[in-house]
């Protein structure tokens, strides 16, 4: 299936033509209703809202795009589905918002407003390529050096520490090295 | 297993059934009517022979058409009850029960003989049904116990 | 004596740890051994998914992999994000065989795809089918309960399922054996603000707040879930919630696994129970 | 020698786009026994008709095959065109190359190489065709009406108007339908039961309609000009001969709490009760399944205390047979139940309610004497949120159509409560606002420019009821791109409009087709929308998709109008499609005549100069016959035969379908 490499930036193909390959979702077909907007959780710390998204792709030219792969919005879905499970067309925008997330990281567009969310994403990676497995406190540490946002949560910290919440010691798989491979693997080929 | 053989042989052969369809005026000529109007594609390998009731179809017509080089044969007409003659359907039904019997004498598999009941609002039923019974005969390959003159391939 | 696989997955060890500890009390209550996945990885959450198709995919199926090797059929995997994570994979990879050779060669592990993923709501409903509710000995007479499902564990076409999507009931039955009362409220399926946690704390506020809120308006004295996202969102942040005045006073928020565990007469520390933000062992109190 | 015409059709692009109609014009040129063949773009246009009558005279043509659409469509118009050219018009057949070939296929090779099978088919069909002479057969000047809401109600009284008796069959107990429950009907805000009541009143009284209202069809047999319509008239436990409608029983019966079906579960009805105070007929029935006497056997207090001892516990279905020329459909439709939205309560909101029972709040006869009061408390809602497309539009988990009618009166809705609730605040969240129609646009405009509804563009994803009894709605401002929040009192859901749930079972009873929706088909979309391809049968309202008033109103007079045209002649011809006997050959077995489904055949004495019997054989009364060939296939001595479909015919027919590799035969012969 073509569409598991969501976005090959050699024949930059249209937004829609990526989401219909990866995802099998036709943004053609939305009729604008606005439900998903209605029920999104996150709408409201959205700068575009998830049906102008929709639009968005359905006009599908240049400023269109410029305008979607930079919007805060992409970063600002929390992937809960509630769009997908009432979509009245049974589209997915859920699936939208992930094909045109990972576009948007790819070909750099991200806005700096999201490089929180980005920063911690890559720290989340991060962490996870080296040990194999996640743990909060080598988590945070990276996600504070890249996000440079130091001082929130830092009261919860020591709670967090007593509570066995927060250990120091990294956790680590055996087999993180193979781990780290997969991740190389998956970077050449332009997945991630 | 066998099956599949055939179909992959006919794939070379380029094997196109054969199909010839005795149905009723009423529902089941209405029926692929509203196939048409509803644009639904369907396989172009039946020829369909229009009779006033499937009680007017006579298993004679249907040996008829295996000797004539059918591949196989479709009789549709109204869902039991439905019959625009009140009974004709009924007939039908009864008379083919026994039908069987001569078909298996007459060497034809019976599998190649299909019944179906397709009213008037059953467009998609209609072409539905010519889709897969070409696929089977497809599959099933040509049919040419009573006349061996026509080997194709 | 059965057996099951288990996938911890990360947050287990630490944000998630009662969730675990109250897992395995149950588990050796019920006489059902827990097989960890050996040398198990993360299965990337949502970061991977956000940012790279192969590898959101690549890292639950090298985990699916490991556990096909080791002769497993079922995993259990408690987090709600790991399960979805693990369980859209399989899903996916069923529907699509070619991307099952593709990772095959991306991680260098072949698989079947023949592990089944059970999430922490099938497996504490089916402990209680198989009798654990015997062994409940100390019900929590009349604690009113909002059942919280969030996302993760009510929505997901063939990800979760055999449940109503809008109005879920999955944890109902296990709550009543509790001793509990269920409450009728709205927010059973609402966002808490998920992975957002650090990121975009105010957003996982005001959610977790209003989530809160409702139950409270429902005259629940608790809220049980299944999912550590949402429970160390809706437990974490409670102080807050006040400091930024979305609300006041404090609500205990429990796993599922917690209510059982204290029905069972477990000790309350056993299970975790002094490890939470809110005052949970309050709660244990109330059971006779 | 037969000397056959074939006229290919292009149907505009309709046929030729699929199908090569000059190569098909070509082949057919050289079917044995065809002298003259032409393609022409539009066969059924004037010059196309035209070209058939010169090339009839022109060529002495014994048969015509005409290959276009189908026969349904213009048979009669080329018959007509064969006949005025002096051919008998049963010499001219159709090859049905477009529905069931040009428009089903996509390969143009293989379309025309299967039109040129259709075409041939029919050449050697219409070389044995005989000259007939058509058959008439007397109509019964009688209509049955199924439905008597407003569509069912318009086409009885049209048909009456014009002298025509009319059955009228309505299932509930009253006459009226969905319209009297309405309060006030768009754009002109003029009371339902106003306008609507007269005409049930007129409708049971007129002389020339027979009303049977608890009443619903059974089986239906028969054909055009002659049905039998089996009607199944229900039990009602009142003698209507003796009862008065004195109301004595309805306000002593015990069972008291029965959810009203016609104020949409508003008001609590009694076990004997009368759908209204309006209702026609004005006599009460028993509602079997709360009678405390049917079901526990013990009450009998309207018996008690009827004055006419009207009540008969004893009473049964009975089963009516009407004779009747033609039939009326006006089923109309009922509200999609949205309890299929969790998402928006599940239909489990005492306060979230449908359109009508907005109505019967709003209605003067309503539970609330016309006052807008909320269900869970009877408090006066100050927030309404109505919401529009409420399971239409949505295919999902609702319908896919535009219920169309929503728009108009969730305005009127909104219109009604703010000028019975002064300060009222009405939202009214819509996707689009379809208000095409006389005065409708305007009316829209009212409601929100004047009386101040609030609409919002946009779906409503999540309706729930918080525990201090608000309702909160949450839906979208599309236009503005943001989330709204509204905390309603009432919320009004505009449930689609969907058709009948047993609908279909009726349409399969008469043959007639419905679409994926469920909702009956016309013959014709455009041209003919009020009749069914089964001859005889009409469409009126709702049934036939969604409609409002005015609309269902002028098709039932359209079908009023269709009818009476066929009644307008005491007899109706039909086709001479009938079996003959071979008296040479019959052995009188009776076979035939037991398998006739309408004892059309008969013994038939063969006498001598002396009147003596010589033969006894089977003979086809032509009246009766309808032309099946049930007896064909059952005659063992193949001594009858059916006109247009003989044996000869039908394997010759078989013969010109043999592929080519075998069918030698079909060359060789020409």
């Amino acid at each position: 299936m073509l569409g598991e490499n969501a976005v090959n930036v050699a024949q930059t193909p249209t937004l829609a033509r990526s989401i219909l390959e990866a995802t099998g979702v036709d943004v053609a077909r939305c009729y604008q209703c606005g439900k998903c907007t209605a029920g999104c959780p996150m709408a409201r710390f959205m700068d575009l809202m998830p049906h102008q998204i929709m639009r968005l792709v359905q006009i599908g030219n240049a400023a269109a795009e410029e305008k979607l792969l930079a919007c805060a919005a992409l970063w600002s879905c929390a992937g809960c589905l509630t769009c997908t499970q009432r979509c009245p067309k049974d589209l997915d925008p859920a699936a939208v918002m992930d094909v045109l997330r990972q576009i948007s990281y790819d070909r750099s567009k991200t806005s700096p407003e999201q490089k929180k969310v980005l920063a911690f994403h890559r720290a989340f990676l991060k962490t996870v390529e080296s040990d194999g497995r996640m743990s909060e406190f080598s988590l945070v540490r990276r996600y504070k050096m890249a996000s440079r946002d130091f001082m929130s949560d830092v009261a919860l910290a020591p709670a967090m520490f007593a509570r066995g919440k927060l250990k120091f010691a990294a956790h680590k798989s055996p087999g993180r090295k193979e781990v780290g491979k997969i991740f190389a693997a998956c970077r050449k080929r332009g997945g991630a | 297993m066998e099956k599949t053989e055939t179909i992959t042989e006919n794939a070379r052969t380029g094997f196109e059934p054969h199909i010839i369809a005795f149905v009723c005026n009423w529902c089941t000529y209405a029926g692929a009517d509203l196939a048409g109007t509803s644009r639904l594609q369907y396989a172009p390998n039946v020829r369909i022979i229009k009779l006033p009731c499937t009680g007017r179809i006579d298993p004679l017509l249907v040996l008829k058409a295996f000797q004539g080089g059918a591949d196989a044969v479709l009789v549709s007409g109204c869902h039991p009850g439905d019959c625009h003659y009140t009974s004709g359907n009924y007939h039908a039904r009864r008379r083919w029960s026994v039908f069987g019997k001569l078909l298996a004498f007459a060497g034809i598999d019976g599998r190649r003989l299909y019944f179906s009941w397709v009213s008037a609002a059953e467009g998609q039923k209609f072409a539905d049904l010519i889709n897969s019974i070409t696929k089977e005969v497809h599959a099933a390959g040509p049919f040419d116990r009573i006349n061996p003159a026509r080997r194709r391939a | 004596m059965k057996s099951i696989g288990y996938y911890p997955g990360c947050a287990l060890a630490c944000s998630g740890i009662e969730l675990d500890l109250s897992i395995r009390e149950l588990s050796r209550l019920a006489e059902v051994e827990l097989c960890e996945v050996a040398d198990w990885n993360c299965c990337g959450a949502s970061s991977a998914h956000s940012t790279g198709h192969d590898l959101a995919v690549a890292l639950p199926y090298r985990v699916l992999a490991l556990a096909e090797a080791q002769g497993l059929t079922e995993v259990l995997a408690p987090c709600a994000s790991c399960f979805s994570r693990l369980k859209g994979t399989l899903v996916r990879l069923r529907r699509n065989p070619e991307m099952l050779e593709k990772m095959a060669g991306l991680t260098g592990r072949p698989c079947r795809n023949s592990v089944a993923v059970v999430n922490v709501l099938e497996y504490l409903n089916r402990l209680l089918k198989d009798g654990l509710a015997g062994k409940f000995t100390a019900p929590l007479k009349g604690v009113k309960v909002a059942a919280y499902y969030g996302c993760l564990l009510s929505r997901g076409e063939d990800i979760v399922e055999g449940d109503d999507a809008e109005n879920p009931t999955g944890m109902e039955a296990a709550i009543r054996a509790a001793g509990c009362e269920v409450v009728p409220w709205n927010f059973a399926t609402e966002c808490c603000g998920g992975a957002f946690s650090l990121a975009k704390p105010e957003a996982v506020v005001e959610l977790s707040a209003a989530i809160l809120g409702d139950a409270e308006q429902a005259g629940a004295q608790m809220i049980v879930t299944g999912c550590p996202m949402c429970h160390s969102n809706l437990d974490m942040r409670q102080r807050a919630m006040s400091a930024a005045g979305r609300r006041t006073g404090s609500m205990p928020i429990l796993y599922l696994s917690e209510l059982l565990g204290l029905a069972a007469g477990i000790a309350p520390k056993a299970i975790g129970l002094d490890r939470h933000f809110t005052d949970a062992m309050s709660v244990a109190g109330r059971s006779a | 020698m037969a000397r056959v015409g074939v006229f290919i059709c292009h149907c505009g692009e309709n046929i030729a786009r699929t199908v090569d109609v000059a190569a098909a014009a070509a082949a057919a040129a050289k079917f044995p026994g065809v002298v003259y063949s032409v393609d022409y773009k539009y066969m059924c246009s004037d010059p196309g008709q035209q070209l058939i009558r010169k090339a009839i005279a022109d060529h002495k043509l014994t048969g015509a095959v005409v290959a276009a659409c189908s026969p349904r469509m213009h048979e009669n118009t080329f018959r007509r065109a064969a006949a005025a050219a002096g051919m008998n018009p049963y010499l001219l057949e159709m090859a049905n190359v477009r529905e069931h070939c040009a428009w089903v296929h996509s390969d143009r090779a293989a379309a025309t190489a299967k039109a040129i099978d259709l075409i041939r088919v029919m050449v050697e069909k219409v070389k044995r065709n005989r000259s007939l002479k058509t058959i008439t057969v007397p109509v019964e000047p009688t209509a049955v009406v199924i439905g008597g809401g407003i569509a069912g109600i318009q086409a009885a009284l049209d048909i009456a108007a014009g002298g025509k008796q009319v059955v009228l069959i309505e299932k509930s107990p009253s006459l009226g339908g969905h319209m009297a429950r309405l309060s006030e009907t768009f754009p002109t805000l003029d009371c339902s039961q106003c306008i609507l009541t007269p005409r049930m009143v007129e409708a049971a009284n007129h002389p020339n309609i027979t009303l049977m209202t608890s009443s619903e069809v059974e089986s239906v047999g028969g054909f055009v000009g002659n049905f039998e319509v089996t009607v199944r008239r229900k039990a009602r436990y009142v003698d209507p001969a003796k009862c008065t409608g004195c109301g004595e029983c309805w306000s002593k019966c015990p069972s008291k709490n029965i959810p009203s079906e016609f104020d949409a579960g508003l008001s609590r009805r009694t076990a004997i009760y009368r759908a209204s105070p309006q209702a026609v007929p004005n006599q009460p029935v028993i509602d079997a399944q709360h009678c405390l006497m049917l079901t526990k056997g013990r009450c009998g207090v309207c018996a008690k205390v009827c004055p006419r001892g009207a009540i008969n516990f004893k009473d049964a279905d009975e089963l009516v047979k009407v004779k009747a020329g033609a039939i009326v459909l006006a089923t109309g439709f009922e509200l999609w139940d949205h309890s299929a939205y969790g998402e928006y309560g599940a239909g489990r909101i005492a306060d979230v309610i449908d359109g009508f029972a907005f109505e019967r709040l709003a209605s003067a006869s309503g539970p609330t004497a016309g006052e807008i009061r909320r269900p869970s408390d009877g408090a006066e809602p100050k927030t309404v949120v109505f919401v529009q497309c409420c399971g239409s539009r949505d295919e999902k988990v609702g319908v896919k159509y535009c219920s169309k009618i929503c728009c108009m009166y969730t305005a009127k809705h909104a219109m009604l409560y703010a000028h019975k609730v002064h300060g009222g605040r009405a939202v009214v969240f819509y996707m689009d606002i379809r208000s095409a129609g006389k005065g409708y646009d305007e009316f829209v405009r009212r409601a929100i420019e004047k009386d101040g509804a609030e609409y919002i563009r946009g779906r409503v994803s999540k309706i729930y009821r918080r525990a201090d009894g608000k309702i909160t709605v949450r839906g979208t401002d599309t236009l503005a791109g943001m989330p709204v929040t509204v905390e309603a009192d009432m919320v009004v859901l505009a449930d689609a409009v969907t058709p009948r749930a047993d609908a279909q079972k009726l349409a399969r009873m008469l043959g007639v087709a419905y679409d994926a929706d469920g909702f009956f088909s016309e013959a014709h979309p455009k041209l003919r929308p009020v009749e069914t391809a089964v001859a005889g049968v009409y469409l009126a309202g709702a049934c036939q998709a969604p409609k409002d008033i005015p609309e269902s109103v002028s098709q039932a007079s359209a079908a009023a109008a269709k009818v009476l045209g066929l009644f307008s002649k005491p007899k109706l011809e039909r086709e001479p499609i009938v079996s003959h006997v071979n008296r040479i050959t019959c052995a009188h077995c009776r076979a035939c005549i037991n398998a006739c489904p309408y004892k059309a055949i008969e013994d038939f004495n063969i006498l001598d100069r002396s009147g003596k019997v010589l033969r006894t054989v089977s003979n086809v009364n032509e009246g009766l016959c309808q032309g099946c060939g049930t007896c064909v296939s059952v005659c063992r001595s193949k001594s009858i035969d059916l006109d247009g479909f003989t044996d000869e015919q039908v394997y010759l027919q078989i013969a010109a379908l043999e592929p080519v590799e075998a069918g030698a035969k079909t060359e060789g012969s020409s």
